[in-house]
C-alpha cells in the first residue's frame, strides 16, 4: 500500500489502464502537456506520448464525440470534461448520444469509454464551476456513475471504468484532489455497483456520496461522541447501478434513513433512493425519511456563503440530532 | 432556381469511371429510389408510423460515396437516413422492416426510421438530432487513424446543419488532427420548411466557410452520380493518404417534402418543377444511353430492382412484430436494463 | 367558451399576451413563416409581422441565448425549442445561464423570457424525439417549470409564464396537441404552481402531469367502476413552483400515494414529491409509495414497444390494484 | 512572437483621436493595470479566493473600447473580465470587494471574480463557460435593434473561445439579423495553457473565420490603445447605422498567467520578454510623451489612479461579510428562493 493523494490516483488509474490495454486512449483541454489544471494526469504524456495522450480546442462536443465515434470504432477513451458544468454544453452527446445509441441499434453499438469530469463545491469558484450534477447523469438511461470519495476507490473504480463495456461518467470530486489516502500496489480493479458500509450503528442510517461521505463520517463521529446516537454511513460509490440491497439491509437495520447531497434538492439522487425506500422498506421505517441537501440555490462564491450552503458537519449533526428526537 | 457552380472548386479528378461502375451507380439509384418510394406507399397505408424524411432526389449522392467507399469504411447519417443505409449494402427488408416496426428491421423496432443502423456493414448509426453525428464521426476516423487501418468515414448532413455549433466543433477538430472524414453537406436548399438562404450568413453554407478550418471549397452537382463519385474518390483517397479531412457542398433538392407531415406548400411555385427536370435517375439514365447502354439492359436493371424492393416488402411485411421483453433488452452490454441489484 | 385545440390554445396564449403587450417577441425553428412542425402557431407571423415574429437557424444556443440576452434589456422573448430533447444542445444556456443569471448578480439581471418546447412520447420517434425531460428542469435552482394537460391551461398558463419575472421553461406535451377543449375567451391569465384536484376519492392519491393526467383519470374510473377503489387525482400543472400544499393536503386525507410519471425511473419528480410525503407526511401514510413509470430505458419506436413502455392506464390500474391489496 | 498584421484588414478608418480621448485611454489603462496588479498582491496575502483571471498586459482593448462606447450600451465579458467591468466604470470598491467576497461587492459576494456585473453602468455579466455570452450578446442587440435605440453590444472573449459550437451560432445569427453587436476576439496566444495553434485550423482564429460569416476579416494590434480606438469607433458606428455585426481579433499577450493557480511555465523563453518591450502601458506612455504630453502630467494621472486603487481596497477591506440570509435570496424576482408553498 502507498499512500497516494486523490489527483495522483486519477492518474495512477488511468497509467494502469493504459499500460495494460493499447486502446485505451485519454483526451481533453490541457490535459496532456500542462497535466490537467487540476494536475490530476501529470506524467501520462511523457509515459504514453502525444498518439494516446492528446490535448484538445475548447469543443466538448468535438471531445466526447470524438470519443463516442472512436468506442465505437474499437477504442476505449477516456474524455476529460474540466468541469463537470461544462457537461451541459455537450449534454446532448452525453445524454441523446452516448448513452442512447446501443438500446436504440438493439445493441449493435458498443461504448465503452469513460468521462471524466471534476465535480462539486468548496474552491469558492462560484454558481458555473462548484455545482454537483452527478444527478444530471443519474436520470439518463444507458450510462453508469461513479463518484469515489477515497483515493483507493478512485483508481479501482477508475479502472473498472475503463473496463466496462458501457459508457461510465466518472465524478471526481475536486475538493478532495489533495486528499491522501492508502492505495493498493500494482494492479488494482474494483466493481462497479458496490456501495461500502463504512461504520455501522444501531440508531439510523446516513447514506452519502463523495465529499460528503466525510462530512457524514465526521457527523457520525459527534452524533456518537456527545449525542449517543450511533449512526451506520454508506459510501454509494456508484449511482448506477446502485447497490440498492445494501441501502435496504441498512435501513432495516436500522429503520431511519438520512441522506446528504451536495447537490441542489430537486431530484437529487437522495430522492430516488427516498423513494425505493419508501416503498421497498416502508413497513420498517421507524420516523420520516429526511434529506439533507444544499437548498435549491445557485452556489454562492464568497468562503461564508458557499460554506454555508452546501451540508455541513455541523448541520448534519444539527439535523440528524433533532430529528432523532421524533 | 441555384445550381450547382464550380467556381471555387479545385480542378475536377482526372478519375476515368468505367462502365461496371456506371452501372453500379444507376443500379444504386435505382435501388434507393424504389426502396423510398415504397417506404411512402407504406406511409400511405398506415404500416409505417412515427415520421420518416425521404431522399427522393438526392440518390445520386449516396449511391455515388455508397459506390466510392471501401467495404470497411463508415457511414454515418442523419434522420434522412435510408438511402445512405441501403447505399452501404444494408437488407431492405431490414430497413423497411425497421419503418413498420418489425422484428426483421435493422434495429428490430428500437430505433425505427430516424436511426438507422448496420454496423455489420460500416453503417454507423443515424443521429437525429442535427450536428451530434459529425464530432461522432470525427472519432471514428480518429480510430482509424490511430490504428493505421486506412479506413474514412464520411458523414452526410444537409445545409441546415451547418449553422449549429456541433458543426464547427466537429470541423476544427478534424482539420487540427487532420482526420480521416469526408463531410458530405447536401445542400438541397432547406432546412425543413425554412429557405436556407433566409438562415444563414453566406451563400454556400459549407462550401463558403471551409476555409475557417483551412480547407478548399469544395462545390459539386448532387444531381450528378458521375460528378460526385469523382469528388468522393478524390477525398476518401486524401484521408487514406493521410491528407485529412475534406468537406464537399452537394448541390441537391428532396423532390417531397421535408418528413411525411410535410405537403412542401412553403415552395416557391415552379421550383420543383425545374428541379424535376434535372432527376438524378433521368439525367443518369439519358447519359447511360448516350455512353452506349441500350435500353433493354436498362430496363432489365429497373426490373431487377423493383423486384428486390417488392420482395423486401413482402418479407417485411410477414415478420412479426418485436417482443414486449425487448423493451428492457439491451441498454447494457449484458443484453439487459437494470440500473439495482 | 369556445372549444380549441390544445395546439390553437398555444397560438392564443401567444396571440393575447403579444397583443398586449408590445415587449413580447417570438423566435425560433420553422415558427413563422411554417406556423411552427407542429402547427402550434400558424398565424402570429400574419398577425404580428415578421419582426416580432422570426424564423431562426438551426442554432439553438443562439435561440436561447438570443431570448436570453433579449430578456435582459428589456424584451419578453418567447423562445421555441422544437422538441424538448433538442435542450440537450443548449442545456448550458439554460441551465448554467439562464437560471443562474439573477442569483450570481444578486438581482441585477431579470430574465422574464419563455421556452416553450414539445415534451414527451406517444407519436413513434423514437428516443431522440419522444423524451419527457420535465425533470432535467425541474433540478436546476431558477427556472420555474409548468407543463399543462388541458386547452384551456395551455392558454392560461402561458399567459402568466409571459407575464412572469422569472424565466420558464414551458412543457407541451405533443401527444395532446389535436386533443379539444373549453378555453375560455378574452383574456385569461391563470396562475403558475397551483395544483388541481380532479376527482376526490377515499381510498388513494394519484399525482401525475401532462399526459399522464388523462391515463390517471382513466385508470381512475376503471378502479372505481371495477374495482371499488376510489382516486383523488392530481394534476401538477406545475413542478416548479410546486403546489405541496395540495399535494400533502390530499395525501392526508387518503393516506396512501401513486404517482404517475412518463420519464424514465431514475430522479423523476416523482422521487421529488415522494421524498416530501416521506418526510413531511410520513404519519399520516398507511402503505408504501408506489412510483409509476417509464422503466429506466430509452424510448423504443415501434408501436407496440412504446406503447408498452410508458405508463398506459391498463398499467396504472393493475398497478394501484395490486398495492392496495396491502 | 506573432505579431499584429494588417494584411487582411480594410484601411484604417480616418479617425483622429484628440488629446482628451488619449488621456482617458492612458487613465482607463492605468486604473485597469494597477487594479488588476492589486488583485494579484489581495491573493497573495489570501484576501481573495477562489481562483481569478488577471488582464495585465491585455488592457488596451478593455480601455479603448471603454472610452468608444456610448454610456448605454453593453458590455458582455468573460471570467477574464475585471478590467471589461472597470472599463464601462463599475466602482473599484465593488469589483475589489467582490473578489474578497465583501457585502460591498458588486454581486454582494455572490458571484466572486467570474462573474462580475453592473447592469447600471452597462456591464451585462461575466461569464465563465466558454462560449455562452457570445449568443447572448446578440440577444441584447437585438433588443436594441427592435426597440430602435441604436445601443450597440459589446462582447469579448478569447482566441480559445472560437472553437466552440456557441461561437459559431452566435456569429451566423448576428450575421443573418444584422445585429448592432461587435464580438471582439481577444488573441493572446492560448487557451489556458495550449498554444492556440496547436488546437485551430487556422492562423488567426477570429479573422480567419470572418468570412464564414460574411464578415470582413479584422487584425489589430492589440497593445496599442489608439489603433483598438480607431476600430472600436468604426465598428459601434457601423453596428449603430444599422450595418450589422463585426468580428475584430487584436492581437496580445497576458503578462501574468492563465489564472491564480498558473505560474505559466509552458510559454517558451524569452516569449514573455519579448512581449514586455510591447507593453501597451509603456507604449502608451512613450506615445504621450512623444506628442507632446509632459512628464509631471503624466506623473499626476499615475498618482491619481494608483490612489483611487489604494482608496478602494481600503473601502473593500472595511467592508462587511455578507449575511448567510442571502443564500436564500435573489433566486427569483420576489427577492426569495422559494420552490414550494
Ligand atoms: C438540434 C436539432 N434542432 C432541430 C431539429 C429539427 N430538425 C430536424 S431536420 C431539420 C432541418 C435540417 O435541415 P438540413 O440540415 O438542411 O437537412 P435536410 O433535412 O434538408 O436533409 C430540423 C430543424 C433537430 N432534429 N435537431
Ligand atoms: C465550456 C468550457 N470549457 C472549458 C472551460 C475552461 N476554460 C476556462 S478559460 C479556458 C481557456 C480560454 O481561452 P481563451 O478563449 O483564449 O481566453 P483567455 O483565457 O486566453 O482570455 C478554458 C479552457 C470553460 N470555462 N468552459
Ligand atoms: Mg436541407
Ligand atoms: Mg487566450
Amino acid at each position: 500500500m502507498a499512500e497516494l493523494t486523490y489527483r495522483d490516483a486519477v492518474a495512477a488509474g488511468i497509467a494502469q489502464e493504459m499500460e495494460r490495454d493499447e486502446r485505451v486512449v485519454f483526451l481533453g483541454e490541457d490535459v496532456a502537456a500542462a497535466g490537467g489544471v487540476f494536475k490530476a494526469t501529470v506524467g501520462l504524456l511523457d509515459k504514453f506520448g502525444p498518439k494516446r495522450v492528446r490535448d484538445c480546442p475548447i469543443s466538448e462536443q468535438a471531445i466526447l464525440g470524438a470519443a463516442m465515434g472512436a468506442a465505437m470504432t474499437g477504442l476505449r477513451p477516456i474524455a476529460e470534461i474540466m468541469f463537470s458544468d461544462f457537461l451541459a454544453v455537450c449534454w446532448d452527446i452525453v445524454a441523446n448520444e452516448i448513452a442512447k445509441s446501443r438500446y436504440m441499434t438493439n445493441g449493435q453499438i458498443s461504448l465503452p469509454l469513460v468521462i471524466r469530469t471534476a465535480n462539486g463545491a468548496g474552491s469558492r469558484f462560484g454558481a458555473q464551476h462548484s455545482q454537483a450534477v452527478e444527478n444530471w447523469a443519474m436520470m439518463i438511461p444507458g450510462i453508469k456513475v461513479v463518484a469515489p470519495a477515497f483515493p483507493a476507490d478512485v483508481k479501482g473504480l477508475l479502472a473498472a471504468a475503463v473496463r466496462d463495456p458501457d459508457p461510465v461518467l466518472f465524478f471526481e470530486q475536486k475538493s478532495l484532489y489533495s486528499m491522501k489516502g492508502e492505495v493498493p500496489d500494482g494492479e488494482y480493479v474494483d466493481e462497479l455497483g458496490k456501495a461500502k458500509v463504512l461504520r455501522q450503528g444501531k440508531d439510523c442510517t446516513i447514506v452519502a456520496l463523495a465529499s460528503m461521505v466525510h462530512k457524514a463520517l465526521d457527523a457520525a463521529v459527534i452524533l456518537e461522541k456527545e449525542h449517543g446516537i450511533a449512526c451506520t454511513v454508506i459510501d454509494l460509490r456508484s449511482l448506477v447501478p446502485l447497490d440498492t440491497q445494501t441501502i435496504l439491509g441498512e435501513v432495516g437495520k436500522t429503520g431511519r434513513l438520512f441522506t446528504v447531497e451536495e447537490n441542489p434538492r430537486l431530484c437529487g439522487w437522495g430522492a430516488e433512493i427516498v423513494s425505493i425506500v419508501a416503498e421497498e422498506c416502508f413497513w420498517n421505517l421507524d420516523a420520516p425519511i429526511v434529506r439533507i441537501t444544499t437548498p435549491h440555490v445557485p452556489l454562492p462564491s464568497a468562503d461564508l456563503l458557499e460554506d454555508n450552503t452546501i451540508p455541513s458537519v455541523a448541520r448534519i449533526v444539527r439535523e440528524i440530532r433533532q430529528k432523532m428526537d421524533y | 432556381m441555384k445550381s450547382a457552380t464550380n467556381k471555387k472548386s479545385p480542378a475536377p479528378p482526372a478519375i476515368e469511371i468505367g462502365r461496371e461502375t456506371k452501372s453500379e451507380l444507376y443500379r444504386l439509384q435505382l435501388e434507393l429510389r424504389y426502396c423510398e418510394k415504397r417506404a411512402y406507399d407504406l406511409f400511405l397505408q398506415n404500416l409505417i408510423k412515427g415520421t420518416s424524411h425521404l431522399s427522393l432526389g438526392q440518390e445520386a449522392i449516396a449511391a455515388a460515396f455508397g459506390v466510392a467507399m471501401r467495404p470497411d469504411d463508415w457511414t454515418f447519417c442523419t434522420y434522412r437516413g435510408h438511402a445512405h443505409t441501403l447505399a452501404r449494402g444494408a437488407s431492405m427488408e431490414g430497413v423497411l422492416g425497421e419503418l413498420m416496426g418489425r422484428q426483421c428491421g435493422l434495429l428490430g423496432g428500437k430505433g425505427g426510421s430516424m436511426h438507422l443502423t448496420d454496423v455489420a456493414k460500416g453503417a454507423m448509426g443515424s443521429y437525429a438530432i442535427i450536428g451530434a453525428h459529425l464530432p461522432v464521426a470525427a472519432g471514428a476516423a480518429w480510430s482509424a487513424q490511430y490504428r493505421g487501418t486506412e479506413q474514412v468515414a464520411v458523414c452526410f448532413f444537409g445545409d441546415g446543419t451547418t449553422n449549429i455549433g456541433a458543426f464547427h466543433e466537429a470541423l476544427n477538430f478534424a482539420a487540427v488532427w487532420k482526420l480521416p472524414v469526408v463531410y458530405v453537406c447536401e445542400n438541397n436548399l432547406y432546412m425543413e420548411y425554412t429557405p436556407i438562404s433566409e438562415v444563414t450568413a453566406v451563400e454556400h453554407p459549407a462550401a463558403d466557410r471551409a476555409s475557417a478550418y483551412g480547407l478548399p471549397s469544395i462545390i459539386v452537382d448532387g444531381n450528378d452520380a458521375d460528378a460526385v463519385f469523382k469528388i468522393a474518390s478524390d477525398a476518401l483517397a486524401k484521408a487514406r493518404a493521410g491528407g485529412g479531412p475534406s468537406l464537399i457542398e452537394a448541390m441537391t433538392y428532396r423532390h417531397s417534402g421535408h418528413s411525411r407531415a410535410d405537403p412542401g406548400k412553403y415552395r416557391p411555385e415552379g421550383e420543383l418543377e425545374q428541379w424535376l427536370l434535372r432527376d438524378p435517375l433521368v439525367m443518369y439514365r439519358d447519359r447511360l444511353l448516350k455512353e452506349g447502354f441500350n435500353e433493354p439492359t436498362l430496363k432489365d436493371m429497373e426490373s431487377i430492382a423493383m423486384g428486390k424492393v417488392d420482395a423486401a416488402t413482402a418479407t417485411a411485411k410477414a415478420s412479426p412484430l418485436p417482443s414486449i421483453d425487448d423493451i428492457e433488452k439491451n441498454v447494457w452490454a449484458d443484453g439487459g436494463a437494470a440500473w439495482r441489484n
